[in-house]
């Protein structure tokens, strides 16, 4: 199936919480999704026979920039079986970022959703072990976000370098 | 020259008759060359005590330099196995490399965990050092070299010595205070345990045909070339030999059973916490260990010191026997860095389910055996060669063909 | 009936209580394959959990990436999975060209040299790192003769490599729009000819050699005991925790991204994608250690043969360049994925149009593989654990990144 | 029974093939060479060749760099630190000259005759106007022992490696650090230098610089005196 395709199927399935459908920007396209919807619409995707997503290829979070005030997750899920590809993007505000997660659909979004916590500070709903992955647990703020500044020290240690 | 050498290189002493060869030694010996008036009032307590103390001194002095040439021989061979050089810097082609590294860990520091049984953890590595080397003691070397402690149960002397090594592994173990030691100690206590019964096993069958405990007696047997050598003398032997011989690397800790001390699984095992010259200590019992139990297998089963023709004993059979058991000391080099490491498990399922049961039949056969022939029968060898023979050649033609092919490689 | 019932209940009861031991394996230790921490909450030599503790080799690759211009994160994708650096900057190479490509006001080609020498290139450090796999999984297991034997053989293409790019293991070879000119090889040269004959020698040097590791490591009985049954990892479960590359080959899948979605040329070769098997007269299972450990074995053979086909070919004429005026994506974004010696290597880029991106992730293999560890090694033994971790092929800096 | 037998036979089998296998390398030559000594019996065949264009040592050839900053610029670990000005509008500090680079790894700078472009396509150069400064001093001494007013001496192209023209330079450099200890010998710098001044030493020295101090490995390779205007002046006025 084509983006457009699956993007149709899901807005006829999901009506409002599907919010759009990009094509503009260079790469593949990418439908924009309600935060709060992701988990059911993943759910969807994954147990619908026609679509059968049952590979999650990446799960990254985004952020733009300080100018824009918003976090995206974006995931990039693909059917072995039907040789398809769908990209699914969500976005939310810096201040309350939180949206379901989706590790019970998708084992490996386990990992990505702590290690997308860990860097973004993105709060998923549901996941049974949310800690930090990467950094070390007593770590302050989160590096990828684009106003992060970096500590002076860490645990008696200078940071930059 | 004084007279003692005047028979051959070493004394021959007659070592049959007297009840103690130290006392025989004192009154052959040391007493017709002392002056007359000496003589008859020399202390014959004291001078037993005294050549016993001697001999022990020598044995304690010699034996640990045959772990500094194991170690390094065991480096260069395994280097050649790998095409590489071993090393080279210490000594011509690295020939000091042993000596620069015991120096090396004299010198170290010598931790001792603080949390751990102090005492326990001091005296573990002396343990396993004493038993390994007592075992010397009762393992005959040639002809006319006196054993230290020849008694009449020479290789159940060896069995109950080597078998406390296990409790010093384990009081190393434990003291450690740490969790990959205890796991390798408790490994190494189960393994070394098991693998006592397949190796006492297979000692028996080369008891049941001897009809003797004593090391000398059971050398002597095999004095008619190679063919009366007791790996040879019955198709059971034949297998008791190589059970022996695997056991044996079991019981020495050596890859393919050197779960104690994996070093990929546990780090160290039971010596992980080990520094300094109590390390150095596991590491010479280690070698030495390997060396004795190869000589013992040398002694049951390749012939002793006796030659490959009958009559051959060139310095008393001494080079011969250390080249019987150098050779399979490079057996179990040449084991070691060819195979992988086995599982707890499956060290235990190679033990109760293949190696005991094995020894069992080995010495239902042996006595059938003893039944029907005469002991020295030569028949009886004739027989068991062509057996062992056609063995060999049926295992490899068929069931080489039928039984098991080389796994192909996966269709794509 | 009644009465083995009876005992059965009856050893329950007094079955001994034994104490949970908590071990810490790791970040030091011989077989985690770098920094690995698991902490091991064992009952006796049984695993009861294993959880993977990562981050130790952390060194912040996406929040530098962020701060370098396109050319300049090259250097650090080499830092990811310094196994198989090629493959790395290869599979960011094609994500960036990807990206650019979209933008139809440049137009840019890759020119058709580059593209055999980043096959050829590559396929080879597909080899060194199988090689570098299987020497460690054998060392894992307890024999370390392969491992000096992996090493002895993987010298050889670190020497092919530093001819090439001047290093030998941390490349920077592959280059947006080409490959490195760093050490120049004119088409049809004396150079060319030499380094072509030099890897045509090694192939007939290695291939005999892969039966030999077979015949050493791979059929071993113990290795095999040791290996084969343990740890199923069945399609689903691969799937679900995305497992790619050779582990998910391992559990049966037919599917490697250089057949299924062919990128660069690949589409021109023939070769094979091994898939393990259920072996009964061995007892291989499918998704056990062994096949994940078998289907590395087999996949050295098709890179062989790959290399053999360009060989064959010849490398063509031209520039091993495009003309790049500058590296200056369009706003957009892009996942691109390739495959790996250790799987499915994906790149996310989000460019704003300026010559550095705004997010960059790797989507790296190891670290979805790694986080089935856990589910794998519940209920076995600790050598399993090392057989387990030795078969999914991880290399920490991919890990942590 | 059948598999308890089938399973004994195929561990003595593997066994043996493995030990095969092992005992077949127990013959084989050694791959291994002994470093950093090489002895006599392994100098024939074992001695460790670092290729052409090694990524190794960075070294900045100081008299041929422009200070153009590419090199800082692009280093993703910036570890490479310049720092330099401009001299007053209207003067420099030398005309524009050619640097020839001998493959004895000799310079020697002055101005070659003809036309620059083409040199390396024909025979032999001549180069005049030799400068004193920074010139190979061997072949000064033997042209001023010679009396040549010209001071012109003349290479077959087989002995020049490469010929770097400069431009008039308004430019120097107070401070070019190198600090190795924080490079990833990537290699970005020395493609980019427009003079082909930074390079990487595909040498033993290129390898073998480790220190025990971290400072040891910032490597200074600015020339303070290449810039000293006045000795400068003084030299060309005295010629």
């Amino acid at each position: 199936m084509k983006p457009e395709e699956i993007y149709k199927t899901l807005a006829d399935k999901f009506g409002e919480s599907i919010l759009g459908f990009d094509t503009e920007l260079a790469g593949d396209p990418i439908i924009q999704i309600v935060p709060s919807a992701i988990a059911d619409v993943c759910q969807y995707l994954a147990e619908t026979d026609t679509l059968a997503f049952d590979s999650l290829m990446c799960l990254s979070g985004v952020d733009l920039g300080a100018k824009e005030e918003e976090l995206s997750v974006v995931y990039h899920l693909y059917a072995m079986q039907h040789r398809h590809s769908v990209v699914l993007k969500t976005s939310m505000p810096k201040t309350d970022a939180h949206l379901p997660s989706v590790s019970h659909i998708w084992k490996t979004a386990d990992w990505h959703e702590r290690e997308t916590y860990d860097l973004y500070g993105i709060l998923f709903e549901g996941h049974t072990d949310l800690r930090r992955i990467l950094l070390p647990d007593d770590w302050e703020g989160y590096p990828l976000r684009k106003d992060y500044k970096e500590p002076d020290f860490y645990r008696g240690m200078r940071v930059p370098y | 020259m004084p007279e003692i050498f005047s028979e051959g290189f070493f004394p021959k002493i007659n070592l049959q008759e007297g009840t103690n060869w130290a006392t025989d030694f004192v009154r052959d010996v040391i007493i017709p060359r002392l002056p007359e008036a000496v003589a008859g009032h020399f202390p014959m307590e004291l001078g037993t005590v005294l050549v016993m103390l001697a001999f022990a001194g020598i044995f304690v002095a010699v034996v640990p330099l045959l772990p500094l040439v194991l170690v390094l021989a065991e480096r260069k061979v395994a280097a050649r196995f790998q095409n590489r050089t071993g090393p080279m810097r210490v000594g011509p082609w690295g020939t000091l490399q042993t000596l620069a590294d015991g120096i090396k860990l004299i010198f170290k520091e010598d931790y001792i965990p603080p949390q751990g049984d102090k005492l326990l953890f001091l005296l573990a590595p002396y343990i396993i050092f004493a038993c390994s080397f007592a075992v010397f003691a009762a393992i005959p070397f040639g002809d006319g070299i006196p054993i230290p402690s020849d008694f009449n149960i020479g290789i159940f002397y060896i069995m109950a010595i080597s078998s406390v090594i296990v409790m010093g592994v384990i009081m190393a173990g434990w003291s450690s205070n740490s969790k990959w030691s205890l796991l390798g100690s408790l490994r190494s206590a189960a393994q070394i345990v098991s693998y006592e019964i397949p190796l006492g096993l297979s000692i028996l069958t080369v008891v049941m045909l001897v009809e003797s405990l004593g090391m000398r007696d059971i050398v002597n047997s095999q004095s008619g070339g190679i063919f009366t050598w007791l790996i040879f003398r019955t198709p059971f032997t034949f297998i008791a030999f190589f059970i022996f011989f695997i056991s044996s690397i079991a019981e020495v800790n050596r890859t393919p059973f050197d779960l104690p001390e994996a070093e990929s699984e546990i780090v160290a095992g039971f010596h992980t916490e080990y520094s300094g010259m109590r390390f150095a200590l596991f590491f010479i019992a280690e070698y030495a260990n390997m060396f004795a139990v190869s000589a013992i297998g040398v002694t049951l089963f390749l012939g002793g010191w006796q030659g490959v023709l009958p009559g051959y004993d060139f310095l008393g059979g001494f080079p011969g026997f250390v080249i019987k058991t150098l050779g399979l000391v490079f057996m179990m080099m040449w084991l070691r860095w060819t195979l992988p490491r086995l599982r707890v498990d499956q060290l235990m399922n190679l033990c109760w389910k293949y190696f005991i049961p094995i020894s069992f039949f080995n010495i239902l056969g042996t006595g059938i055996w003893g039944l029907i022939f005469e002991k020295d029968d030569v028949w009886s060898i004739g027989i068991s060669c062509a057996i062992i023979y056609v063995g060999l050649i049926g295992a490899y033609t068929v069931a080489g063909r039928n039984l098991v092919r080389k796994p192909e490689p996966q269709p794509s | 009936m009644e009465t083995t019932q009876q005992t059965e209940s009856k050893i329950i009861e007094l079955k001994p209580f034994t104490d949970e031991m908590v071990v810490n394996m790791g970040p030091q230790h011989p077989s985690t394959h770098g920094v690995l921490r698991l902490e091991l909450r064992l009952d006796g030599e049984v695993v009861r959990e294993a959880i993977p503790h990562i981050g130790y080799l952390h060194r912040c690759f996406e929040k530098h990436s962020e701060n370098l211009s396109y050319p300049q994160i090259i250097p650090f994708t080499d830092r990811m999975d310094y196994v198989a650096a090629m493959n790395q900057n290869w599979g960011f190479c094609l994500a960036v060209e990807k990206l650019m490509a979209a933008d139809e006001s440049k137009d840019f080609a890759i020119p058709e040299r580059a593209e055999y020498l980043r096959v050829l290139i590559c396929e080879l450090n597909r080899i060194a790192s199988h090689l570098l796999s299987f020497g460690t999984y054998g060392m894992d297991i307890g024999a370390f003769t392969p491992f000096l034997y992996a090493f002895r053989d993987r010298e050889r293409l670190l020497l092919l490599f530093e001819k090439i790019c001047g290093a030998r293991l941390t490349y920077n070879y592959i280059r947006i729009g080409g490959v490195s000119e760093i050490i120049p090889m004119e088409p049809g040269s004396i150079d060319e000819q030499n380094y072509l004959d030099e890897i045509e020698s090694f192939l007939d040097y290695f291939e005999p050699k892969i039966d030999e590791y077979n015949d050493l490591l791979t059929s071993n009985s113990i290795f095999s005991e040791r290996t084969m049954g343990v740890a199923v990892m069945s399609a689903e479960m691969a799937l679900s925790y995305g497992a790619t590359g050779p582990n998910i080959r391992g559990s049966g899948v037919d599917w490697d991204l250089r057949r299924d979605e062919p990128y660069s040329i690949y589409d021109r070769f023939d070769f094979d994608v091994p898939v393990a098997k259920d072996i009964p007269e061995l007892g291989a299972v499918v998704g056990d250690c062994w096949s994940r450990y078998k289907v590395r074995m087999d996949e050295m053979k098709e890179s062989v043969r790959i290399v053999r086909q360009i060989l064959a070919e010849g490398l063509p004429d031209g520039p091993v360049m495009a003309d790049l005026k500058a590296v200056r994506p369009p706003k957009g974004e892009i996942y691109f994925r390739s495959e790996a010696p250790r799987g499915e290597l994906g790149f996310y880029i989000v460019s704003d149009g300026t010559p550095k991106p705004v997010r960059l992730k790797g989507r790296s293999p190891c670290f979805s593989a790694l986080s089935a560890l856990q589910e794998l090694s519940r209920g076995l033994m600790v050598a399993d654990i090392i057989a387990i971790i030795g078969s999914i092929d991880i290399v920490m800096g991919e890990v942590d990144r | 029974m059948d598999k308890y037998i089938r399973n004994i036979y195929k561990g003595v089998y593997t066994v043996l093939v493995g030990m095969r296998v092992t005992i077949r390398q127990f013959f084989e030559p050694n791959v291994t060479h002994q470093y950093p000594y090489q002895h006599d019996f392994e100098k024939k065949q074992n001695v460790r060749e670092i290729p052409k264009g090694y990524r190794g040592q960075l070294y900045n050839r100081i008299e041929d760099c422009i200070g153009c900053k590419k090199c800082e610029l692009i280093c993703p670990v910036d570890c490479i630190t310049i720092t330099g000005d401009k001299l007053p509008k209207g003067e420099q500090l030398w005309d524009s000259m050619n640097v020839v680079h001998l493959k004895d790894g000799r310079e020697v700078i002055g101005i070659i005759e003809g036309d620059d472009k083409k040199i390396m396509s024909e025979d032999s150069m001549t180069i005049t106007n030799i400068t004193t400064r920074l010139g190979s001093q061997e072949v000064i001494d033997r042209l001023e022992a010679s009396g040549d007013e010209s001071r012109t001496e003349t290479f077959s192209t087989e002995e020049v490696s490469r010929v770097v023209t400069r431009n008039p330079v308004v430019f120097y450099l107070d401070q070019f650090d190198i600090d190795m200890s924080l490079c990833m010998y990537c290699g970005l710098c020395t493609e980019v230098c427009p003079t082909q001044c930074l390079v990487m030493k595909d040498s033993l020295e290129g390898i073998e610089y480790s220190s025990f101090d971290r400072t040891d490995l910032i490597f200074n390779f600015d020339k303070q005196e290449m810039y000293d205007k006045d000795e400068a002046e003084n030299t060309e006025a005295a010629d």
